[in-house]
């Protein structure tokens, strides 16, 4: 069995995601004589972090050069700052501190912060205009977070850190996994990713038994984000038949695997619903020309019919591929209704193997429940709901988070079995 | 060979699990001698083999039947017998995912408890991974190693040692190498005690994780103390709370129906005073001077011309065993979650340990 | 406004709440010279405890004496014995120490209270027969929780007090509230209560904005449960008009409200669904007759005409209250078929006041959203869900309890508003 | 008078919430000389009076509308400036339910912070009842004195207090009668502190119930040990985890749908390469000696020649902006959570003190 270990290092012709404080992650790619732009934090050159272990982090310099630095980049934050000071900065930038309703509110944005007694708010709306007034409450309240009036070099470096936080030039570079691509698409568009949570992909991989060496039958609509989980636990040795409804899949996500192509293209095989469900219609009729013939074309035509060959080729071994069946799992990621389509498939799945679906709405998989009690094919129908629950994490003051991103989307499992021919009279049914 | 890849047909010396029911899944070894007694029926393990994994097989009586399934880490720790408090899927399959092990990864587990997660890392790191997993009670220890052997796991990727990480860390003499963990997870009363070892037993060469499974939130703060205290970065805990949902259906009951059967029910009422009224307008009052058997058989005439018919309009089934989904009748599906719900299995604190720099470019 | 006091004491011809050590709670009547029996717990006179503030425990002595005790039934069990215990315990009690197959676990037992090691656990098997080999490991586990080696008169008594945890005969008499009653059925029969939670009733109550002297119409399944909230909060004044779909209401639960039957009459008015919906159809066309006749009636038929006179008015009143509408609130506890339930009891409501619909399941409810959203008489019509997480409360040890009761069920809430005749274009809709 | 009670028509000097939308709900105070001016328009406050509460206004531009709502406590929390962190309404509605809080309870509330809850318990408890409310930031406590007085509610069922209870207790004297409070609730840094003084404010002649809200579980740690050792019982954490669920609707897309769509695609994909080769069978091969005006005339008549149109065959509605529940497709119903959920608000330590023997029976 092949076995591809994977990267632990920043290398060429690989994706990899950096970090950057306050900012959400980037995707970036390794060029040799690349450069990466950063915006307001800079450029460096990708050849000064290729060889470094993933979790290194860096400060920009100049030249496009960095330099590495130590510990991770949310320590290097100001590690006192907790929820409730980021609250407060965050409900104080929000307020629109131009519009007449707000300066009434003014009071109020001085107690919210807890921090600045009456008259220090009259004090500041003298000496500030009004469009400043908001930094300047940030401002003191920054000030009285670090004891900036005790006037040690150490307070008084931490405010200007804190003060300056949007201005760090710095990056944390990292591997490009499944749950940070994941992570990544969740940030920038959840629909792409169905809405599909960490926990939520852990627990479908988890319940799928995948390994490396298994042959799935896969469904994914979110443009390759699950194939590319899928490869990852299965590091080079199975394969996958994807079945998408368009005419060509889409595998934009792929690109981010960091798998070489040629492992992409012995692993993943795709298939059309039409040529998964119509196989013999669908096959394409195919006969090799003679040596003769084909060395008679010019060189276009041989091209192409080279091209019609493979592409012939492709999508009859798809077809036999489908039509062997006897997959080791079934794994939908999809919004088409479900308790059909998982009906129609469950032919294909061996025995003993798992159905997993995801769904970002609960009631369709309560639907495919419905159906899936009925059918004697499926063993045990289960419909999970999974949620991780982030806490902050300073030591003497331990809370879940204030708020989370909602969603994350809910799972159906099932185990395809091979019922009795006639009924049994049940002593109990499983 | 039971955890990892997969077999199609059932052979003499197959772990299969025999699958009664949700709570009820039992793990066999196959010994054409042995028969499966349950409360489903006799089971006779010969005619098991030969049989294909997913087999719905009916008792030698008739009556009963059960699923024969193919060991997977989820279904063992369905039905593993516990000897400890065990780490179900949605922790583990989170704990996995985010540490980002995968196949090859090397892993260390302490401790071993029921093997529950064991076995799940076992199957997700392969053979080209290993599990050195640590557990200090004995007699776990010798029911885990045991366990290992028969499901074909240990040596490879499976290194067992009895063993307290917290007294006596993580260094081993039973593997051929240097263990050099990438990932950790420690499932211990004080695991801030066995952080301090870890430093021997992991790779310097690339980004660590580590997991630690705590009930108690007083656990967690030390445990924060401690991976602070050991260099250990990017610090988080969090819970997973899971719920498991069941499909019903509800019977649609209209407001209106609701009206129409008071009508009906007042209308039979009024019928039911009509034919009293008749009765006594034809047949008169009853009379004091009649005998007990003209007074029973007035009261027969009387309960026989004034009854009304039982009614025919019942839109909601009422006295009927109505089945869910029952064509007569609407529905609209609804779920429940379980009478009784897990609310809490463990904190999970996630860290990261940087490379260390000398190691690395 | 009428006001009557809630009961802090426990008083003749009230119900009220009485908690036994690990056996749940059981509804008592204060009756003089009444004899409570509490089975295996003994029995008591009731006398003995009336006077008494709610929240008073009490230990059983013989002759249905009882004897007042300090500090609440929770402490006085051993508070060091925590989930973990209780669990092991369970466990153990569970384990069919019989079968066959237990046998081959019975290291598995031992193991599992990770008290007792392999040579206890053989020691164990060979002294007491299979039938007492769990009670014998159970006494070994509560033996050494609690030190008993040590041999201390304070370990000796902790261990023979939870031996005999089942037999301590005490118990606790609490008032009997909208809570407590709710507990009750959710302990004998949740579906008495369609499942409802008690953080669901506190904000259903809350939503509704139930207070003294208000009026509202109500749809109870419940049995009375709900009614009998309605009627804690609002404590002797204000109305109620309850719709109920049968002939005659079902207000079992109503007798624990421990009001006066005179205040329930004159708070609690019914009307059944035909009657509420087709009110001119469904008057009652009385007349009264002169004195004259009445006096010249026999005393059966006198009783018998003032019977239905009553009946007639009671019914015509509600109709004219039904038909009255402008309710402070619309609260439904049904499990009739909302979406349409609700279209049609909207006219019912006063302006700006609130309709709050509970129901077990959140589909009916979602079904309910996707109407009103519809609806320009209802106003941000929203989906509640509220669960209360309990956790072990053990200095040192605190946790979520590792299991809780499920479900809950789930509120809808709107306001009822006067839309605008003609379409307004919208600039935003509310 | 805006929060006990109910009042059907809008009348000079009254509160109104003027509800904009579900986040701007603006609290204004019945004026006949000013207007409401918002970003949907204008509205007089002399157009209001004599409105019925819960009548949508329409501007006096004609565009744009609000609706006019009565106060209610839990609108008010929905509306009220924020002046610290508040208290939502599935937190206040628990601890009044599992309090036992109704009509006639005497409560201590200490920091009124925002009166959120404030507000929640002057209407439950209500004219026979009262609230005693401790605030220790000057601000604070004057602004809600102000609003207190402004909604009719300081005296009865309200008395406010400037005061740091954990330095200085609950006693007071802007209060005729003792405090006999029944129910205690304390959202304060330290609720610790202040456990001490409440002996001297509490009811002696029955069951007094307290809960302490605290976001850290640290301060839960410390608020234990005071309950315990000033005599308090039935101690019992736990956490509100609310959610609001909106209303959807998913496309129901059928599998079967989906071949006969890619069947579509395929079969016009067809008829468009016949219909190429018909063209080129009919007008040969482009020549290299056209011009470029002949190439052109030939490019548009290929193109005319072998165009298929645009299928109608759209199952999904693929293109065109779909909106939920258009007729012409079947949809599912779904619910979603906001996109952002609050996690946490704070632990609600409850626990009971008994009544004093002495002072009962």
């Amino acid at each position: 069995m092949t076995f591809i270990k994977r990267q632990t290092t920043v290398q060429y012709h690989q994706f990899c995601l950096i970090r950057l404080p306050s900012e959400g992650i980037k995707i970036v790619e390794i060029r040799p004589q690349g450069i990466v732009k950063l915006g307001k934090f800079g450029t460096f050159a990708v050849d000064q972090i290729v060889g470094f272990p993933y979790g290194q982090s860096f400060e920009i310099l100049d030249d496009n050069n960095v330099r590495p630095i130590q510990g991770s980049l949310v320590e290097l934050e100001d590690d006192e700052q907790d929820d409730s000071l980021k609250e407060k900065i965050q409900y104080l930038r929000q307020l629109d501190v131009e519009s007449s309703e707000t300066n009434r509110d003014l009071v109020d944005i001085g107690n919210a912060t807890q921090e600045l007694t009456q008259e220090e708010i009259e004090t500041l709306k003298k000496t500030s205009n009004g469009a400043n007034i908001g930094e300047a409450i940030i401002d003191k309240l920054i000030k009285s977070h670090v004891n900036f009036s005790q006037k040690t070099k150490h307070s008084q470096e931490k405010y200007l850190r804190r003060k300056q936080q949007k201005f760090l030039r710095r990056f944390t570079v990292d591997l490009l996994g499944p749950s940070q691509l994941l992570q990544y698409f969740l940030e920038k568009d959840p629909t792409k990713v169905l809405d599909m949570s960490e926990e939520s992909m852990g627990l479908l991989l988890s319940l799928a038994n995948v390994q490396p060496g298994g042959r799935y039958l896969v469904i994914d609509e979110t443009g390759g984000v699950i194939v590319n989980a899928l490869l990852d636990r299965m590091r080079g040795s199975g394969e996958l038949l994807v079945v998408h409804e368009n005419e060509h899949p889409n595998h934009s996500a792929l690109k981010y695997s960091n798998f070489e192509p040629s492992v992409i293209d012995r692993m993943v095989k795709t298939i059309n619903l039409l040529q998964f469900f119509e196989p013999e219609d669908e096959r394409v009729q195919w006969n090799d020309l003679s040596q003769q013939e084909i060395e008679e074309m010019k060189s276009s035509k041989k091209a192409h019919y080279y091209r019609r060959r493979d592409n012939a080729i492709q999508i009859n071994d798809a077809i036999d591929n489908a039509v062997k069946g006897d997959f080791d799992a079934l794994i939908i990621v999809s919004t088409l209704y479900t308790p059909t389509l998982v009906k129609k498939m469950i032919a294909k799945v061996g025995g003993s193997r798992p159905i997993v679906v995801y769904s970002q709405y609960k009631e369709p998989l309560v639907e495919t429940q419905v159906e899936s009690m009925q059918n004697l094919e499926l063993l045990a129908p289960t419909l999970h709901e999974t949620r991780c629950r982030p806490y902050q994490t300073i030591i003497g003051r331990l809370h879940p988070l204030m708020t989370m991103k909602g969603g994350g989307g809910y799972l159906f499992h099932a185990i395809r079995v091979f019922p009795l021919q006639e009924g049994v009279q049940a002593v109990g049914r499983g | 060979m039971s955890f990892i890849g997969y077999k199609d047909t059932i052979g003499e010396g197959d772990l299969v699990l025999a699958f009664l029911g949700r709570d009820a899944i039992k793990p066999i070894v196959i010994n054409k001698e042995e028969t499966l007694n349950t409360r489903f029926g006799s089971f006779p393990h010969a005619q098991m083999i030969g049989l294909k994994y997913g087999t719905q097989m009916a008792s030698i009586k008739g009556y009963g039947f059960i699923h024969l399934l193919q060991p997977s880490a989820e279904l063992w720790t369905l039905s593993l017998p516990h000897r400890t408090q065990i780490v179900y899927t949605p922790d583990s399959s989170y704990i996995t995912q985010r540490l980002g092990i995968t196949a090859g990864s090397r892993v260390i587990e302490a401790g071993t408890g029921s093997a529950s997660f064991s076995h799940a890392l076992a199957r997700t790191v392969s053979a080209e991974g290993h599990l050195f997993t640590y557990e200090f009670h004995e007699p776990r220890f010798l029911e885990a190693k045991k366990e290992f052997e028969e499901h074909g796991l240990l040596g490879t990727p499976v290194t067992i040692n009895h063993r307290d990480v917290c007294k006596d860390g993580f260094e081993i003499s039973n593997y051929d190498g240097d263990v050099k963990a990438t990932s950790v997870f420690l499932d211990l009363p004080a695991p801030w005690e066995a952080i301090a070892h870890l430093s021997q037993v992991i790779s310097q060469d690339e980004k660590v994780g580590i997991c630690c499974f705590s009930p108690c939130i007083e656990q967690v703060s030390k445990t924060l103390d401690a991976l602070k205290e050991y260099g250990w970065t990017s610090v988080q805990m969090v819970e997973i709370q899971a719920r498991r949902w069941e499909a019903r259906q509800q019977m649609v009951r209209q407001v209106d129906d609701a009206v129409l059967r008071l009508k009906d029910v007042k209308r039979r009422k009024l019928e039911g005073i009509e034919r009293k009224r008749r009765f006594y307008a034809e047949h008169g009052q009853p009379r004091d001077e009649d005998s007990e058997q003209e007074v029973e058989k007035r009261k027969e005439l009387e309960k026989e011309e004034t009854k009304v018919d039982r009614t025919e309009f019942n839109p909601f089934g009422r006295g009927l065993r109505i089945k869910d989904g029952d064509e007569a009748f609407n529905w609209i599906k609804v779920s429940k979650t379980e009478a009784e719900v897990k609310s809490h299995t463990s904190y999970l604190t996630f860290a990261f340990k940087q490379a260390t720099p000398s190691s690395t470019t």
